[in-house]
């Protein structure tokens, strides 16, 4: 419909997918009082979190369900991002030849990924 | 050549002029003569019982005009969960209220149970602090981790719902035993436990409302941050406060980000509401950020162990899954959809998979409300089926490129029934994926990794393929898998006198553009700038009932209603061209803005010009509903096309996809 | 309550405060000047950034009495003067760098501080500068892009929009 | 927040008088005490701004080092310290971001000594001198743990003066939420030793990680910490990292700040 | 936050006993504590304020004691609200045994918060919990037995003559 603001859903989406993959976690200690209630302890990704990449749609197939044709755009990037990034990041660690490490959970964050190696 | 106007271009957002000027008005920007501010005490304990709550001292201090407790709405109605699931067995799902304010019991960390109204915000500040000095609540023990939950039933969130399970869903349960069987005979079955993390939205602006109350008219106002105004209104209508529909105006100006969690009612809305009754003054509230992250509704939150049955070479046989699902304290307005129908319903994702079987129990913890956040069921299934399809490859030694491009649905095969329920309208994900191949410059990978580890660091390179289920829908289907409000949405297009137009339309911007891509629907649809259309959203006494913007939905469903709008003008505009033009509807085209006579030009029996543009229609249209030129003779009374100004209002829900095994529960299907 | 007398946008303006009165409350309460948004408690969000004396400060975290006296330019004061998008606004809207808006102001401010101090940053230093501005719903992309633009660098060669 | 007066003296001896009435409070920036203030953790009824005093303001080498005056934003550190301690003025130009750095100080951190904040580690890595209005404390007895300093009522830092190391750098590995030092090393290379200052790792705030002093002091290389254990024990361990954890990062940061100095 | 230690008091168990459940003692041994009033059977009511950096919360609660075995053992609970700060709750399970030359206090402490100063403080909460019980039993063992050697020395040379004993043994004779 416009090409620049599908872009920028899907970069939006991505964005808090990458988010969901690398930072961000929502903690409850075991008395049920949140310990991530701000920016100070709920990791936010910020510009220098993510890098800049492609967003390509020419592989165009139009709905058959409105007269458009059109598809909705504004979950796709923060539904498919989280398990490329992590599988990159398990990926990597094979390759790194800690092959013991068969998942890691979200947020990968580097002291998980350490512990992880260490584990 | 890319295109410059219209549908496909890349119009530049108009909505941003004011944004980048510091002109937007966002509901916090709204300031009233005679506002007073809402300060709510939450608790301070994830679960307790309230002993007392002691008021008088905080009524007495300065500024302060009123305070609310729970014993002041026990009486109204519940914030209601607005999908009905049932159980494997049959039984309904256990849906406690949801008050405005806590009442008996505190259920999570940041449970408003008192609420004061003051001159200021720092006097509401001050006195709400006295009010929680002076209030007694008897700390219990919190129930926090779900599968301690599930197993404790001494514990309860709430002390009618004995094992803190709102429901457990089987999807589809007469699948199961096949499945079952599938994984008895599997060469090879791949198990993962994953965790889907808990998030918040996070939208940049907070939560906010501001209640009106007007006592001559007996009109009340509500100002929000609301990705459906519509649905507050219904919500706070119909089911919480009684105040009748028709006297109360939801507005949602500009909204600094959703995410979904603006989409919900929440208690603050309707507290603002009654303030604003019993002081007669407008009553404002923002959320501290803080208290968003405390008492917006979180997203994801799922335990989940699935497992794969697949052949040695990888083709998937059978998916499994069981999950443990997160709904907090109360139950959301859409918290019962999502780990359900925007959940299980993906279990095939985008792979050719025989047999499907999905166990979700939602449980209910001394946690905030957890609900559907960006992607909403569908991150957490493609998480678990894309992890696990990795897993199987690395576990069979096998290229997850090649393995995917195997399971993964051809072309040729859509429409395309999965074993849950959906069926999948079109898409060409081998042609998706050798894209992605090439772009990502896969083959160029492992010298990237070997460039990497020169310098002391791991490269990886992951993938995911997956389905997005976008514009849920259509209404009468969701209506039977137990949805309680339609899925569609509506618009009204209204050509202007002057040839300009404006469009009222249900969906709600949030950050998404609608207020230029809708613009660029209707100018390319009627050949005009799209600086002659003019959008119109988020006033409930503005535009026509439609359920908001969420779940991908705006174009898809609204920007369809609206199209279909803009075709009953087009059908209008050719009975006025007729006349105006002395040829019969039929033979009257409109393009470019213009009704034309089909065929060869030839010339008028009048010798006047052989098209119209659609403002000299409209004049034409004015001067006869209004009387001012008679209504000419060719189009007759019993016309259906009724007096007053060319505008036509449209809803669209979508059309099931055809369905090769019926009775199937299908959404309109998009795939990335 | 005392009286503090500053310059914003160019206009000197005074006004009674109380010790506790934050800039931004000065400027959205006291001013009218509603651009200036907050979105957090604990200086972070960024959503409040104006420059003071030339330099970007978060107006959340500042006191009014204490910025008595100074140069306060706020996001409404970065329109040219004939009213039309300044060189960064400009940027921001033709690449697409802004999309529920309540970020936006802090980001432009700090953008056009940033392109103050350093004229022809790298993608690195843009990321890095803007740190201190959280956006929900951009993923940034665009608003890095963006202020490279303004900063009269070629972004055609950035990945695809 | 609760409302207090709001002073700005333009003297150290104006500052020390308010400071002297019943619950005053000093306030150098306040990039942390206002976000304190707004959340009512804190009601002063004076506050006390020290950055109007000139004579507190400004970056200077002099004989005994390098002086800052303790109302001195970290940006201006970041960009007047540059030519003369490199180090110092990149560990200034990483703390918060922009908008933080144009208002926070250096007097303001070290006085609040945040057990995450970078500037106790530059301050102690260099042995540093904090001045106050009554003496001068060497960075050693300055901090005394958790937010604890050797400041007594009504005293207030007014600069630090810093010897110039041969060679320094500080190494931060960021809390990914509030970009405060998960971990952070400060290492600096003197001629008559190297000093190791490590900061957000210790409940007990920052400290000086002796083994490493010693072994670098012999042999000023990365190899030479490698050998070395860090013990988990008196660590933090919260959402962001265990204490074995950040006894891992002390470690590899100190090889990356040995390895960064220059 | 849960910790474990010990401390070895020079007194004997009968003097730590009493210590423990002396208001007095209570007050000058908790960190900050502004008042401490009451009975080992109803409770004491008290007052403690506390600064961590920036923050400075007045909390007002109860202390009580519970599974009391004479001389022996037993649990010291306290809870107080703090205000806009939330509240703080902790423990410590007390031991005595007798050893050669005094007593063996062996603890355990658990600590909660919650409200702002777990929303916003989680990162030194563990920190300053610990730092608490440190004081508290550090203070604690002061009072029962006296300062320690080092300071009665310094003391002793500026001029008082007398070694000096704790506090509490003073009062106690």
């Amino acid at each position: 419909m416009n090409p620049m603001i599908v872009e920028g859903q899907v970069h939006g989406g991505v964005g808090q997918g990458i988010g969901q993959a690398l930072l961000e976690n929502t903690s409850y200690d075991e008395n049920g009082q949140l310990l991530t209630a701000s920016y100070m302890d709920y990791a936010m990704p910020r510009a220098d979190d993510v890098p800049f990449y492609t967003v390509d749609h020419s592989c165009v197939t139009p709905c058959t369900h409105n007269p458009l044709g059109v598809k909705g755009c504004g979950e796709a990037g923060a539904i498919g991002s989280p398990p490329a990034v992590v599988n990159a990041v398990i990926d990597a660690l094979h390759r790194g030849g800690h092959t013991h490490v068969k998942h890691i959970d979200m947020p990968v964050s580097p002291a998980r990924v350490w512990s992880a190696i260490n584990g | 050549m890319p295109k410059d106007y219209g549908i496909g271009a890349s119009s530049k957002r108009r909505e941003d002029v004011r944004f980048l000027s510091g002109r937007g008005v966002y509901t916090d920007d709204v300031a009233l003569h005679g506002q007073t501010y809402a300060v709510f005490v939450r608790s301070n304990v994830a679960h307790g019982r309230i002993r007392k709550i002691d008021t008088a001292a905080a009524a007495g201090m300065p500024g302060v005009l009123a305070i609310f407790t729970g014993e002041d709405f026990k009486d109204v109605g519940g914030n209601p969960a607005g999908w009905l699931i049932n159980s494997r067995d049959g039984t309904p799902m256990r849906e406690p209220k949801r008050p405005v304010l806590a009442h008996g019991k505190v259920r999570h960390v940041g449970d408003a149970y008192a609420a004061v109204i003051a001159e200021t915000y720092q006097q509401a500040k001050d006195a709400a602090q006295q009010l929680a000095d002076d209030s007694d609540i008897e700390e219990l023990p919190a129930i926090v981790d779900m599968r301690k939950a599930v197993a404790d039933a001494s514990n309860r969130v709430h002390d009618e719902i004995p094992d803190n399970i709102c429901f457990d869903w089987g999807w589809i349960e007469d699948n199961r035993a096949a499945v079952d069987a599938a994984f008895k005979s599997a060469p090879h079955i791949t198990t993962l436990e994953l965790v889907n993390n808990r998030l918040v939205p996070n939208a940049m602006e907070p939560r906010a409302s501001i209640g009106e109350y007007n006592p001559g008219t007996g009109d009340y106002k509500l100002t929000t941050t609301s990705q459906n105004p519509h649905l507050t209104r219904l919500l706070v209508a119909a089911f919480v406060l009684g105040i009748p529909e028709n006297k109360l105006t939801v507005v949602a100006p500009d909204v600094g980000g959703g995410f979904g969690s603006k989409i919900y009612h929440y208690g603050e809305e309707a507290l603002v509401l009654a303030a604003a009754k019993k002081l007669g003054r407008p009553v404002r509230w923002t959320a501290e950020r803080t208290e968003s992250f405390l008492t917006d509704a979180h997203g994801r939150d799922h335990v989940t162990k699935i497992e794969l049955a697949s052949t040695k070479d990888g083709e998937i046989l059978a998916i499994r899954t069981e999950t443990l699902a997160n709904v907090g304290a109360y139950l959301s307005n859409f918290s019962t959809a999502t780990p359900t129908f925007l959940h299980g319903t993906l279990m095939a994702g985008p792979y050719k998979v025989p047999h499907v079987y999905v166990n979700v129990k939602t449980v209910f913890t001394n946690t905030a409300p957890v609900d559907a956040y960006r992607g909403a069921g569908r991150p957490e299934a493609t998480f678990s089926i894309e992890r696990i399809v990795d897993k199987m490859c690395r576990e069979l030694n096998l290229d997850p490129f090649e393995v995917r491009r195997k399971n993964l649905i051809q072309p040729d095969q859509f429409p395309y029934t999965t074993p849950v329920g959906l069926v999948y309208d079109t898409g060409n994900y081998q042609a998706t994926l050798d894209k992605l191949i090439e772009l990502a410059d896969v083959a160029g990978f492992d010298k990237r990794a070997a460039a990497s580890k020169a310098k002391g660091k791991l490269r990886g390179m992951g993938l995911s393929t997956w389905i997005e289920a976008c514009g849920i829908a259509p209404s009468n289907l969701v209506g039977v898998l137990g949805s309680r409000v339609g899925l569609y949405d509506a618009a009204t297009v209204r050509v202007n006198a002057t040839g300009n137009i404006s469009v009222m339309t249900g969906a709600h911007s949030h950050g998404q553009g609608h207020e230029t891509v809708f613009a660029q629907i209707v100018a390319e649809k009627l050949g005009i700038p799209e600086s002659s259309v003019e959008i119109v959203h988020g006033d409930t006494s503005k535009i026509p009932f439609g359920m908001g913007s969420y779940g991908s939905r705006s174009l898809a469903v609204c920007g369809s209603a609206m199209n279909r709008a803009v075709d009953k003008i087009i059908a209008k505009g050719k009975k006025i061209a007729a006349h105006m033009l002395e040829a019969a509807e039929g033979d009257i085209t409109f393009a470019d803005g213009k009704f034309s006579v089909a065929g060869p030009t030839r010339p008028r029996p009048s010798g006047k010009s052989p098209s119209a543009p659609m403002s000299r229609i409209t004049t034409r249209w004015r001067r006869w509903s209004r009387g001012w030129r008679r209504r000419p003779s060719t189009i007759p009374p019993t016309s259906p096309i009724p007096p007053g100004p060319i505008s036509a209002r449209s809803r669209w829900t979508p059309k099931p996809a055809r369905s090769t095994s019926p009775p199937s529960p299908a959404q309109t299907i998009s795939a990335m | 309550m005392t009286k503090v007398t500053m310059t914003v946008n160019g206009k000197t303006v005074s006004g009674e405060v109380e010790g506790r009165t934050l800039l931004s409350t000065f400027l959205r309460e006291g001013l009218g000047l509603t651009g200036t948004h907050v979105g957090c408690d604990t200086s972070q969000c960024g959503a409040c950034v104006v420059h003071v004396d030339g330099k970007a400060v978060k107006s959340c975290t500042t006191f009014a009495a204490d910025v008595a006296g100074a140069q306060v330019k706020t996001i409404e004061g970065m329109n040219n003067p004939d009213g039309s998008l300044s060189v960064v606004q400009q940027a921001f809207q033709d690449h697409h760098g802004l999309q529920c808006g309540f970020c936006t102001p802090g980001m432009v401010m700090s953008s056009a501080a940033l392109l103050a101090e350093n004229p022809k940053p790298t993608e690195a230093e843009v990321r890095h500068y803007l740190e201190g501005n959280i956006c929900r719903c951009t993923g940034y992309h665009n608003i890095v892009k963006a202020v490279l633009a303004a900063s009269g660098q070629d972004v055609s060669s950035v990945a695809a929009e | 927040m609760h409302n207090f007066d709001f002073v700005k003296p333009a003297t150290i001896a104006d500052a020390v008088k308010a400071l002297s009435a019943e619950g005053a409070q000093a306030l150098s920036g306040g990039q942390t005490l206002t976000p304190t203030l707004k959340q009512r953790l804190a009601a002063p009824s004076v506050l006390v701004s020290l950055t109007g005093i000139a004579e507190m303001k400004g970056v200077c080498m002099g004989d005994d080092g390098l002086s800052i005056g303790a109302a001195t934003t970290h940006a201006t550190v970041a960009k007047e310290a540059a030519a003369h301690y490199p180090a110092l003025a990149k560990l200034a130009g990483g703390i918060g971001d922009p908008a933080v750095r144009n208002r926070g100080t250096i007097g303001g951190s070290i006085a609040n000594n945040d057990p995450a904040a970078c500037y106790p580690a530059g301050v102690l890595g260099s042995g540093a001198t904090v001045v106050t209005n009554r003496r001068k404390i060497a960075a050693d007895d300055y901090f005394q743990g958790l937010f604890t300093t050797a400041l007594e009522e009504g005293e207030i830092v007014t600069g630090v003066t810093f010897p110039i190391p041969q060679k320094a750098a500080y190494v931060k590995f960021n809390q990914p939420a509030s970009r405060f030092a998960l971990t952070g090393v400060f290492v600096a290379k003197f001629a008559d030793g190297v000093r190791v200052a490590v900061t957000g790792a210790s409940n007990d705030g920052v400290f000086r990680w002796t083994e490493a002093e010693k072994a670098l002091s012999a042999n000023f290389s990365a190899s030479a910490v490698a050998g070395l254990t860090v013990s988990a024990d008196g660590l933090i361990g919260d959402l962001h990292g265990t204490p074995a954890y950040r006894a891992n990062l002390i470690k590899v940061l100190t090889k990356r700040a040995v390895e960064a100095a220059h | 936050m849960q910790l474990s230690d010990f401390r070895e008091i020079k007194a004997d168990p009968a003097t730590v006993w009493a210590a423990i459940l002396n208001p007095d003692v209570l007050k000058e041994c908790v960190p900050g504590c502004e008042s401490m009033s009451g009975s080992v059977a109803d409770g004491f009511e008290a007052v403690v304020t506390q600064k961590v950096g920036p923050v400075k919360a007045t909390f007002k609660g109860a202390v009580s004691f519970s599974d009391i075995v004479e001389g022996r053992s037993l649990k010291i609970s306290g809870e107080g609200k703090g205000g806009p700060a939330g509240f703080a709750k902790g423990g410590a399970a007390v031991t005595l045994e007798p050893m050669e030359g005094g007593t063996r206090l062996s603890y355990e402490v658990d600590a909660s918060v919650g409200g702002k100063i777990a929303q916003l403080g989680s990162r030194i909460i563990d920190g300053f919990a610990k730092k608490m019980a440190d004081e508290f039993f550090t203070r604690f063992q002061a009072a029962v037995e006296g300062p320690a050697e080092e300071e009665v020395a310094e003391d002793a040379a500026e001029g008082e003559g007398e070694k000096k004993k704790g506090w509490f043994k003073r009062l106690i004779g």
